[in-house]
């Protein structure tokens, strides 16, 4: 009892607080005011190295920190490519096995890029580059004893910079191969940039002698690929003929990173402090990262000594100079309910639609198309929407008996399950209308991708005029008559068929998706067996092969047919190659035109072969083409230049922030409600009253009943 | 001046429990005058504990005073409020109780417990408390360094005088003392006795002595009231009871009691329980199990007639004379104690010439310099650094059919010993003979037949028996171990001759221990002993968690055993009066040895060992015989 | 139709034959009749023990199983009988219509529409969005989940789940306890040690994490060879019952500790130092004397330990090492239910439902288990 | 007091090397190296040559227990179980497998979880001691009775319904806390509040009984009768003589979860998004980081260790007849 009176001094001091700032603000008094953006990230990002760096929640920070050669163009659909550091676009020149120029259409054995660099880029402020009054590098040597007494980053009081040279390009190139790296994308480039599968055997063998972690001078090995022509130009040599390669130079792999940060890092003590380049990043972009914790926050600021970059023409804010944002925090939030719920009250700026939350936000308006809800609207909310560049599908594995084959039977019951499987309702259930139903392997806004009539999947669906209507259940049983299976019973011996979908999905979702399918299964009177295993026994089935149906994903590289044909093209089988073709389709045709289209410029030659291949591929059915995912983002009214763009990760730098607005939206959205409080603080009171009287009563009594 | 001591009139406690009214303490009413002590006398379960709470205001939740009044000099104590009452407790009226050992709060040093009570009665704090303190030590015999000690560091005996102390903080008029010293030893209880003695003359402090100990009674009270199911059945000056006790009851109680000069008869006995608390009485209580009970006894509730100046008694067979000639007027039979009835074939009386004491030639018994050794271990190595003596070098010899009893305060290791004979612990040193053949080297199977030889009887009646089996297979279970060749039937029958000799119904094997009384379950222990047909039988204090008159009765049946089976007993007790009526020969045991052995009439007349001279001179009620 | 036995029922079954023989062969002891009978006369422990044979009525019903016949001219003629992949139980064919009569997606309790809005052509024709009618209207009592099956249907079936858990636990959990617990206590020495030393160790791991490493060790294994389950059904229950031995394995520390202290004090009682006087055996002297003495407190604590084994099961869901995703229990409710909070406007009935009915099953139990507390605990025999 | 905490030290090793070898024995039965290198790389091209790299980079080339090829002693030492858990002695728990040190990582999370922890306990024990005691005194009467149904229902209540509840009110409906997140230094406090509020109510039911049955029981010995004799108030003698006593089992429930406070409590740090230790382990379970669990689960069993050997010396100060041998 004596110990909750203590309690009641505390309350009105926390009613003061509330009046000035609404009490449930998570961030430092005032900071909603300022020029910031606020956003989360739900993954911690494991590495922030550009060589080894190759998934979507670390790109959205070192796409912004690290500034490749080209960059996609802002505004431009479809995604065009536009030089960032460079004066112009690379040039190409093929070569012939003796090194001599030729036509592009003659014998091509290397292709060469040359790359000339703006001057006067300068690097972000960064201890690497501090030097002494004698102009040696002030950390380096690191004199242990000081590096015992740091213990975070920003410690390195004294910092410098320097201007960007092409130096820095190729020597990223060569950290590629440096296996203590681990560059993910060594194996896939030792193909194509010359001399790299030498440089990476040499440097892994000196590695081997002495101490792993130690600084290795990788320019002193030699490495026919990359060639520094002088301070602000570079080429460099790949084998045959690979237009998409250009792609390549606009992801971080091909980022520059300065030889003086390697020196700073590879010390003895720093790993230990986790003062690595894989968690703390050096680069010219836009931001540097000020703050990183990756449990908590992440914080990029406005890079002092950023290069004059103005915003693309054709657009309200053309010509301002970037970035118009000083600071952008990003916050841990594992939970999309919290997020959620922080959005509407204004403190985050933006926010993906999860399918609890769909109805509250989104009403198809008349002309059918997605709309605000009024209570959005209200709120001064904005929507946008767009395909994403990626497709999801229910693949077949290829090598199984009941399913798999080219042959007639197998054939047709996969055409008979892509027409059961009605994932117009799938959409509608699990992702709120939010994605278009999959009619081939390419989804819309990737060159040869059709729309309209001419795009839809006979095999599955039928056009009556105005949209593409599905098959209806009869042709589905009519087909797994045809495959021997009538009524969902084998014919020779009556036994139900039991098909078995593996997946490795066991979150809250899991129960009503897996529901659903065994609901689509069963319209065909086919029993369905649902293995749900953790990811490791997942990529065990599909290496080895024993999976008979699973669900995949892709989502594009670079916005290139290729980058999704080449999943159903055979040599890069799952089973045996380790390839990206998960469901093992092997088809002679289609991987001929593969090999045709994949050095094709874009044209109508190619669109012709593409047509083809997609009309093969929808015959065969490996895949039942589920849909291709439509995002839809919210933002707030006080968030400008927010439009998606896909393939680009360097947008922070064009956002503009209305500080002002955003501190009025909270204060009016968040007024605290106290009487819950009150109340219950009344019935403490009243409840001690009793109490207190029973025990004078006690006190008074006597001993005779 | 105002009135000093206590006065109770009709007073009446009642417990409404899962629905049943008990009503323990009926009527009761006795006066305490200032610097007199008065003794409440009865059994365990007569309601004198409840009574002497009800005084303190101290019942449990479930009772309360129903009736009655008690004055405290002149204040009403049952009127008083709450608050009020709690400035008389330990103030004015004090009470000491019975578990010396859980009495005090085991995790603050005496001198906080002591200093409470002063600063809540006489509001002494700091130094001049602690002054207090010390003088009230040195009054109860404590020295002042005692009062930084904890409880477990104080023996039984000074936490009892601890206890005192704390008593006397607030000056008391009356104190009650329940039981005192019930779970003392002789020596210690006799100190303790001498101490409340002195302190009531001294201090002019009205003493309510609660016990169940006539001898202790006779020493210690100016006034005796004896109380039976809840009721007072007689008061009167000690000198009047003892000489001559009225009530039946009293009379009983007198008549079981073991006393040397007894030996060899056996003793009377009062058959029955005492009736529960929730039993509705039309006539005399006692009117059952009473001898000289008559049709009126059934029917009409008798009141407390005053038959003399300094003598009242609650029974129909006494008329109310008038005060003046002290003559008391008698009705009907008279009434003498039954002539002693010889016991068969006892043996044969002290003095007769019995079988020749051959030393060791035909002991049944032989035990020659046994040694129990507990080792103490201390340090990270748990090395041994020494060891408690339990039993050090004992030598005594038990032949067929004798009894040698075995007596000491408790810690002398007499219960080590019985242990070690048995084997049921390891002895460190010594051989143990039992009709000849060494048990030392005795393992598995060859041990296991000797151990029908020898059986042990415990002292608490609740706790020798399990629970959770019934009373028929606690009796088959020897059977079953030491007489695998006898069959469920045989094993069956041998039950119901048991039970029949030890005088309980044979339908008692179908019920569980807790339908039984103490007396019931400890016939059912000796029972369970026999049925093996032991040659000797081992009886660690038997009698001493009973009753007087339930202890009287299980005596006489371990004397009929004894007659009729010439069962050998090493009967272990710290009762001298039991030793002087059952035992031939007696050994007295102190720190582990044996100080003294003899036989039982030259040892308790003319002890040699000084020790023994000062158990016997402690135990309560010799002054008077 | 073809009976199916799966491992639980086999083992509820077993336990429940385990417990009748049991209480048979102890009708004569009063000693065990008479606390029982003192429960029963509170209102309180017969109203909870009420509560708890509904649930056992309803966990059992569920419990036998079995496959339909698929109906025979589906299938080509002269065909042997075949029947279908999914197993139900006898409480789904009590309950076909709520089993069948599913919705397209959410519904609030005893509604009329849908909750989501659907577009669907108007009745002018235009594409509009509007709550669609129900095909069952006002049939749900509770309402439905996501995916439109009946939240009541899914409660009932999420109790056997919750009785299982607590139960077999118990079943896995008693004959270590009570072994090692009375062997630690009776033997003392060297074994006392060795038993301590055992379940330090175990105690010494945070729980969840034993617990969580475990059933991901079962998985792999379930995984290793699929053949042995060849429905759904089977491959949820043998997940389950490895659950409830690695719970049993991990949980029986406590009443180990609880045996080992009320053996050692009975050790020194009397009535065995009598029976070791007779040359009573070791193992005699610990089945008949000591086992029955110690009865009560393993009674106490299994009844106390179910229900917390059932507030366990939701939050072991909720980590992700609890039962099966696809099979029907209190956490997966809890769990689908809490995204389910944060829509607007909020779905609460899936989660009001789970909290209800769990805190009826384990308020029941609870109280039940006080009552038996009360009624088996020795100070209470002395008095009588 | 030195030859206990040797002894007591002596005691642990065997414990923790037990510990040790079932950590070991669970994970690898689970996963193997070739899965665990597959998580980390984590990447859409992983090239088997990446993961021998890998194994050979975080030492997991090595075979469990027993190495054949080795001869001698190295047949023992030259293992994955030797190497790895040699370090952990020393508590030097070196490199997570994903490149962060695991150390620096234990003592950056270890503050929030702290920060939650250590006041649900304190306030917690706190209140339901005073709750308790209240029950006690007035046992019997209709407030006691109210109180112990009161207490029956709480504990019958699952904790996520406490957490979803009270993040449902506290954070969505009444604005008055941050719904979740985390501020280093002072304005954290924003952020405890409903947490710490959560936990209290969701502990109330069980403790309380337990306390209450604590002290009943107390009250029923000897030397409560002697206080009240001595003529003490009844408050006096509730929380003089009865509280003293009840403290030494209070101690034995309550000592040993002292040193593991740290390592935060999983529900909670994950609903309100709180960066501590709690779901630490659990990530590492899931993400399969070998290096993280060993650590933690050592770690957790040295916390035990410690917390039992508090627990006896706590006897120390609250019993006077406990001496530490």
């Amino acid at each position: 009892m004596r110990s909750l009176l203590r309690l009641l001094p505390a309350f009105p001091a926390l009613l003061l607080a509330a009046c000035t700032e609404p009490p449930n603000n998570p961030y430092p008094a005032g900071q909603s005011r300022q020029s910031v953006l606020y956003s989360a990230f739900s993954e911690r990002p494991k590495h922030l190295d550009p060589a080894r760096s190759y998934s979507e929640n670390e790109y959205v920070f070192i796409g912004n920190i690290y500034e490749p050669a080209l960059q996609y163009h802002f505004l431009k659909r479809p995604y065009v490519l536009e030089p960032l550091t460079l004066t112009a676009m690379p040039q190409v020149r093929y070569l012939d096995a003796q090194g001599q120029q030729v036509r592009a259409d003659g014998p091509v054995s290397f292709s060469e890029y040359e790359l000339r660099l703006q001057p006067g880029i300068r690097y972000q402020p960064h201890p690497a580059f501090a030097k002494r009054p004698d102009g040696r590098p002030r950390y380096v040597p690191m004199d242990p004893a000081e590096l015992a007494d740091i213990e975070r980053f920003t410690q390195f009081h004294e910092t410098g910079t320097r201007e960007l040279t092409a130096a820095d390009y190729a020597f990223q190139i060569r950290r590629l191969a440096d296996p203590r790296v681990q560059s993910p994308l060594l194996g896939f480039m030792l193909d194509y940039i010359v001399g790299l599968e030498a440089l990476s055997q040499a440097i892994g063998e000196e590695a081997k002698r002495g101490a792993r972690e130690r600084f290795i001078d990788l320019e002193r090995f030699e490495f026919p690929g990359v060639t520094v022509v002088d301070r602000y130009t570079w080429r460099i040599r790949i084998h045959g003929k690979y237009p998409q390669f250009q792609y390549w130079l606009a992801m971080p792999f091909f980022a520059p990173v300065p030889r003086e940060a390697e020196r700073f890092y590879r010390q003895p003590g720093m790993a230990e402090k986790n003062f690595t380049l894989d968690w703390q990043p050096v680069g010219t972009g836009a931001y540097y990262l000020a703050e990183n914790d990756p449990n908590r926050v992440m914080l990029l600021r406005r890079n002092p000594h950023y290069h004059e970059d103005y915003f693309p023409a054709g657009h309200p804010d053309a010509g301002k100079r970037l970035p118009m944002v000083d600071e952008v925090i990003y916050s841990l939030e594992k939970e999309n309910v919290p997020y959620w719920n922080k959005f509407l009250q204004g403190y985050y700026d933006a926010s993906g639609v999860s399918s609890d939350s769909f109805d509250q936000a989104i009403r198809i308006g008349a002309d059918g198309n997605p709309d605000l809800t009024p209570d959005m609207r209200a709120r001064g909310i904005r929507l946008s929407t767009s395909v994403r560049t990626s497709n999801w599908y229910l693949g077949f594995n290829m090598l199984d008996p009941v399913l798999g084959g080219l042959a007639e039977r197998q054939r047709k019951l996969r055409q008979a399950l892509s027409i059961a499987l009605d994932f117009e309702e799938y959409i509608s259930i699990f992702l709120n209308g939010r994605g278009l139903p999959g009619q081939g392997p390419l989804p819309p806004g990737i060159f040869g991708a059709r729309e309209g009539k001419a795009g839809i999947n006979p095999v599955v669906y039928t056009w009556d005029g105005k949209q593409a209507r599905r098959r209806p259940l009869a042709d589905a049983r009519r087909l797994l008559a045809e495959a021997g299976y009538p009524g969902g019973r084998d014919a020779r011996t009556g036994e139900p068929l039991t098909l078995y979908l593996d997946t490795m999905d066991s979150g809250p979702e899991a129960k009503s998706r897996l529901d659903w399918y065994r609901k689509q299964f069963a319209r065909l009177d086919i029993q369905l067996v649902v293995r749900s295993t953790d990811y490791n026994r997942f990529q065990d089935k599909m290496r080895k092969g024993n999976a008979q149906m699973f669900e995949w994903g892709w989502n594009a590289d670079y916005p290139d047919p290729e980058n999704f044909l080449f999943l159903l093209y055979g040599p890069n089988r799952k089973v045996g190659n380790n390839g990206e073709n998960a469901a093992n389709y092997q088809n002679p045709a289609f991987d001929r035109l593969f090999e045709q289209i994949k050095e094709m410029e874009n044209g109508p030659a190619r669109q012709a072969l593409i047509d083809e291949m997609v009309h093969i591929v929808r015959e065969d059915a490996p895949w039942v083409f589920a849909y291709y995912p439509k995002s839809f983002a919210l933002r707030h009214g006080w968030v400008m230049n927010a439009e998606p763009n896909l393939m680009a990760h360097n947008q922070l730098k064009y956002r503009r922030v209305d500080g002002a607005a955003r501190a009025a939206y909270q204060q009016r959205w968040n007024r605290p409600v106290w009487w819950p409080l009150v109340l219950s603080l009344a019935l403490l009171v009243t409840a001690i009253w009793p109490v207190a009287a029973s025990y004078r009563k006690h006190l008074r009594a006597a001993a005779r009943a | 001046m105002s009135r000093r001591g206590l006065r109770v009139e009709g007073l009446r406690v009642q417990i409404s429990q899962a629905g049943r009214l008990l009503v323990p303490v009926d009527d009761v009413g006795f006066a305490i005058g200032a610097n007199e002590c008065v003794a409440l006398l009865g059994e365990s379960g007569c309601g004198k504990s409840l009574t002497a709470l009800a005084l303190m205001r101290l019942l449990p939740e479930v009772a309360q005073v129903t009736a009655g009044r008690v004055d405290l000099g002149d204040t009403d104590l049952l009127g008083l409020p709450e608050l009020a009452m709690r400035g008389v407790r330990g103030g004015r009226l004090a009470m000491i109780f019975q578990e010396p050992m859980t009495s005090l709060n085991p995790v603050m040093r005496v001198a906080d417990q002591i200093g409470e009570a002063l600063a809540a009665h006489r509001g002494l704090v700091g130094e001049a408390a602690r002054a207090e303190v010390e003088r009230l030590l040195q009054a109860v015999g404590l020295d002042a360094g005692r009062q930084w000690d904890y409880p477990f560091q104080l023996s039984g005996g000074q936490r009892q005088r601890a206890l005192i102390a704390m008593m006397l903080a607030g000056e008391p008029e009356v104190l009650i003392a329940d039981e005192p010293t019930t779970a003392l030893d002789v020596l210690v209880q006799d100190q303790i006795l001498k101490l409340l003695k002195d302190l009531q003359t001294r201090r002019g402090m009205s003493l309510l002595l609660i016990t169940h100990d006539l001898d202790v009674a006779g020493d210690m009270a100016d006034r005796v009231a004896v109380m039976y199911a809840g009721q007072i059945v007689e008061w009167a000056s000690r000198a009047s009871l003892y000489a001559t006790p009225r009530h039946p009851y009293t009379r009983k109680l007198f008549a079981v009691l073991p006393r040397p000069e007894r030996r060899g008869q056996r003793l009377d006995s009062l058959p029955g329980r005492v009736p529960a608390a929730d039993a509705q009485h039309l006539g005399c209580r006692f009117a059952d199990r009473c001898p000289e009970a008559f049709p009126r006894c059934h029917g009409e509730a008798p009141s407390l007639l005053q038959v003399a100046p300094d003598h009242a008694v609650r029974c129909h067979l006494f008329f109310p004379a008038d005060i003046g000639n002290g003559a008391s007027a008698r009705v009907a039979a008279p009434i003498s104690p039954p002539p002693p009835a010889r016991v068969e074939s006892m043996q044969p009386e002290p003095g007769e010439p019995g079988p020749p004491r051959g030393r060791a030639a035909d002991a049944l018994l032989e035990v020659r310099d046994l040694a129990v050794h507990f080792p103490i271990r201390r340090g990270l190595l748990r090395r041994v650094v020494g060891s408690i003596k339990a039993v050090d070098g004992v030598s005594l010899s038990i032949a067929p059919g004798e009894t040698l009893a075995l007596v000491g305060e408790s810690g002398c290791g007499k219960t080590t010993l019985a242990r070690a004979v048995l084997r049921l612990l390891e002895p460190t040193a010594g051989q143990v003979m039992l009709a000849g053949r060494d048990l030392a080297g005795l393992r598995g199977e060859r041990l296991r037949r000797l151990r029908r030889e020898m059986q042990i009887v415990f002292q608490d009646p609740f706790s020798s028996l399990n629970p959770r089996m019934k009373v028929g297979a606690i009796l088959e279970e020897g059977m079953r171990s030491l007489l695998p060749e006898l069959d469920a039937q045989a094993r069956s029958e041998r039950v119901a001759v048991r039970l029949e000799q030890v005088g309980l119904p044979a339908d008692a094997a179908g019920r569980h221990p807790h339908e039984f009384s103490g007396g019931q379950r400890q016939r059912i222990a000796i029972a369970r002993a026999l049925t093996v047909e032991p040659r000797l039988l081992i009886l660690d204090e038997p009698t001493s968690a009973l009753d007087v008159s339930v202890q009287a009765q299980i005596l006489n049946l371990l004397a009929d055993i004894q007659a009729r089976q010439g069962l050998a007993y090493l009967f272990i007790t710290h009762n001298l009066s039991v030793v002087g009526y059952l035992a031939q020969r007696v050994a007295v045991m102190q720190g582990g040895r044996v100080v003294e052995e003899g036989r039982a009439e030259t040892l308790l007349a003319r002890p040699r060992s000084d020790y023994t001279r000062r158990l016997l001179a402690a135990a309560p009620g010799h002054l008077r015989a | 139709m073809k009976p199916v036995l799966l491992w639980s029922d086999a083992l509820l079954f077993l336990l429940m034959a385990g417990v009748l023989v049991l209480v048979w062969s102890m009708r004569h002891e009063d000693w065990l009749r008479d606390p029982w009978r003192h429960v029963m006369r509170s209102r309180i422990g017969a109203g909870s023990a009420l509560l708890l044979v509904v649930f056992l009525a309803v966990g059992l019903l569920d419990s036998l199983h079995y496959r339909e016949r698929l109906p025979r001219e589906a299938g080509p003629p002269g065909a042997t009988a075949q029947h279908s992949g999914e197993v139900l139980s006898a409480l789904d064919w009590l309950l076909t219509d709520l089993r069948t009569r599913t919705e397209k997606t959410y519904s609030a309790p005893l509604a009329t529409h849908l909750y989501v809005k659907e577009s669907m052509k108007g009745p002018d024709g235009r594409e509009v969005r509007d709550y669609p009618p129900l095909q069952y209207p006002r049939g749900h009592l509770l309402g439905t989940d996501k995916v439109g099956q009946d939240v009541l249907y899914l409660s009932l079936k999420s109790i056997r789940t919750g009785l299982l858990i607590g139960s077999l636990t118990t079943l896995v959990m008693l004959p270590f306890a009570i072994t090692l617990g009375m062997a630690a206590g009776y033997f003392g020495g060297r074994v006392d040690d060795l038993i301590q030393y055992v379940y330090t160790t175990i105690n010494s791991i945070p729980g969840v994490l034993l617990i969580a490493a475990a059933v991901l060790v079962v998985q792999a294994q379930i995984e290793a060879h699929p053949e042995l389950f060849d429905t759904a059904a089977a491959r949820a229950d043998v997940r389950l019952l490895a659950l409830c031995a690695i719970l049993g394995i991990t949980g029986w520390t406590g009443l180990a500790r609880l045996l080992r202290g009320e053996v050692l004090k009975l050790r020194e009682m009397e009535f065995v130092q009598a029976a070791r006087a007779f040359g009573v055996g070791r193992l005699a002297i610990l089945s008949r004397h000591l086992l029955p003495n110690v009865m009560h407190l393993v009674l106490i604590t299994v009844v106390i330990d179910f229900s917390g084994l059932v507030l366990a099961e939701a939050v072991l869901s909720y980590v992700g090492v609890g039962v099966d995703p696809a099979m029907n229990s209190f956490g997966n409710m809890i769990n689908g239910a809490r995204l389910e909070l944060a829509r607007e406007p909020v779905v609460w009935w899936q989660l009001a439902a789970a909290f209800v009915f769990m805190f009826v099953l384990v308020l029941a139990a609870n109280l039940f288990a006080d009552q038996v507390r009360d009624a088996l605990d020795p100070r209470m025999e002395r008095k009588s | 007091m030195l030859d206990y905490l040797v002894r007591r030290l002596l005691y642990a090793l065997p414990i923790l090397l037990g510990v040790n070898l079932l950590t070991f024995a669970l994970f690898f039965m689970v996963n193997t190296p070739d899965d665990m290198a597959r998580i980390h790389l984590g990447v859409k091209r992983v090239t088997p040559q990446a993961i021998e790299a890998w194994k050979a980079e975080h030492g997991y080339d090595r075979p469990l227990f027993i190495n054949t090829q080795a001869t001698g002693v190295d047949q023992v030492t030259d293992t994955l179980f030797v190497d790895k858990s040699l370090g952990l002695f020393a508590f030097d728990f070196g490199m997570a497998d994903d490149g962060r040190d695991i150390a620096r990582e234990i003592k950056t999370r270890m503050w929030p979880s702290l920060a939650i922890a250590l006041p649900t306990f304190l306030v917690g024990l706190l209140c339901y001691v005073s709750f308790a005691l209240l029950l006690t005194f007035f046992r019997g009467s209709a407030l006691d009775r109210g109180g112990v149904i009161l207490c029956v229902a709480l504990m019958s209540i699952s904790g996520l319904f406490y957490v979803i509840g009270g993040q449902y009110l506290m954070g969505k409906l009444w604005h008055w806390f941050p719904i979740s997140g985390w501020q280093p230094g002072l304005d954290a406090w924003k952020f405890l509040v409903m947490p710490v509020v959560v936990g209290l109510v969701a502990g109330i039911g069980d403790s309380t009984r337990f306390y209450r049955a604590l002290f009943l029981e107390e009250m029923g010995k000897d030397y409560v009768r002697t206080a009240r004799a001595k003529g003490l108030s009844d408050l006096r003698v509730l929380f003089r003589h009865v509280l003293g006593n009840a403290m030494i089992p209070i101690l034995t429930g309550v000592v040993v979860v002292i040193p593991r406070l740290f390592l935060g409590s999983l529900i909670i740090e994950s609903f309100f998004g709180i960066p501590g230790l709690g779901s630490y382990t659990i990530d590492a379970i899931q993400a399969q980081d070998f290096a993280i669990v060993r650590s933690m689960v050592f770690l957790g069993s040295v916390l035990y260790i410690v917390g039992l050997v508090l627990t006896d010396i706590s006897y120390t100060l609250v019993d006077p007849r406990v001496r530490l041998e």
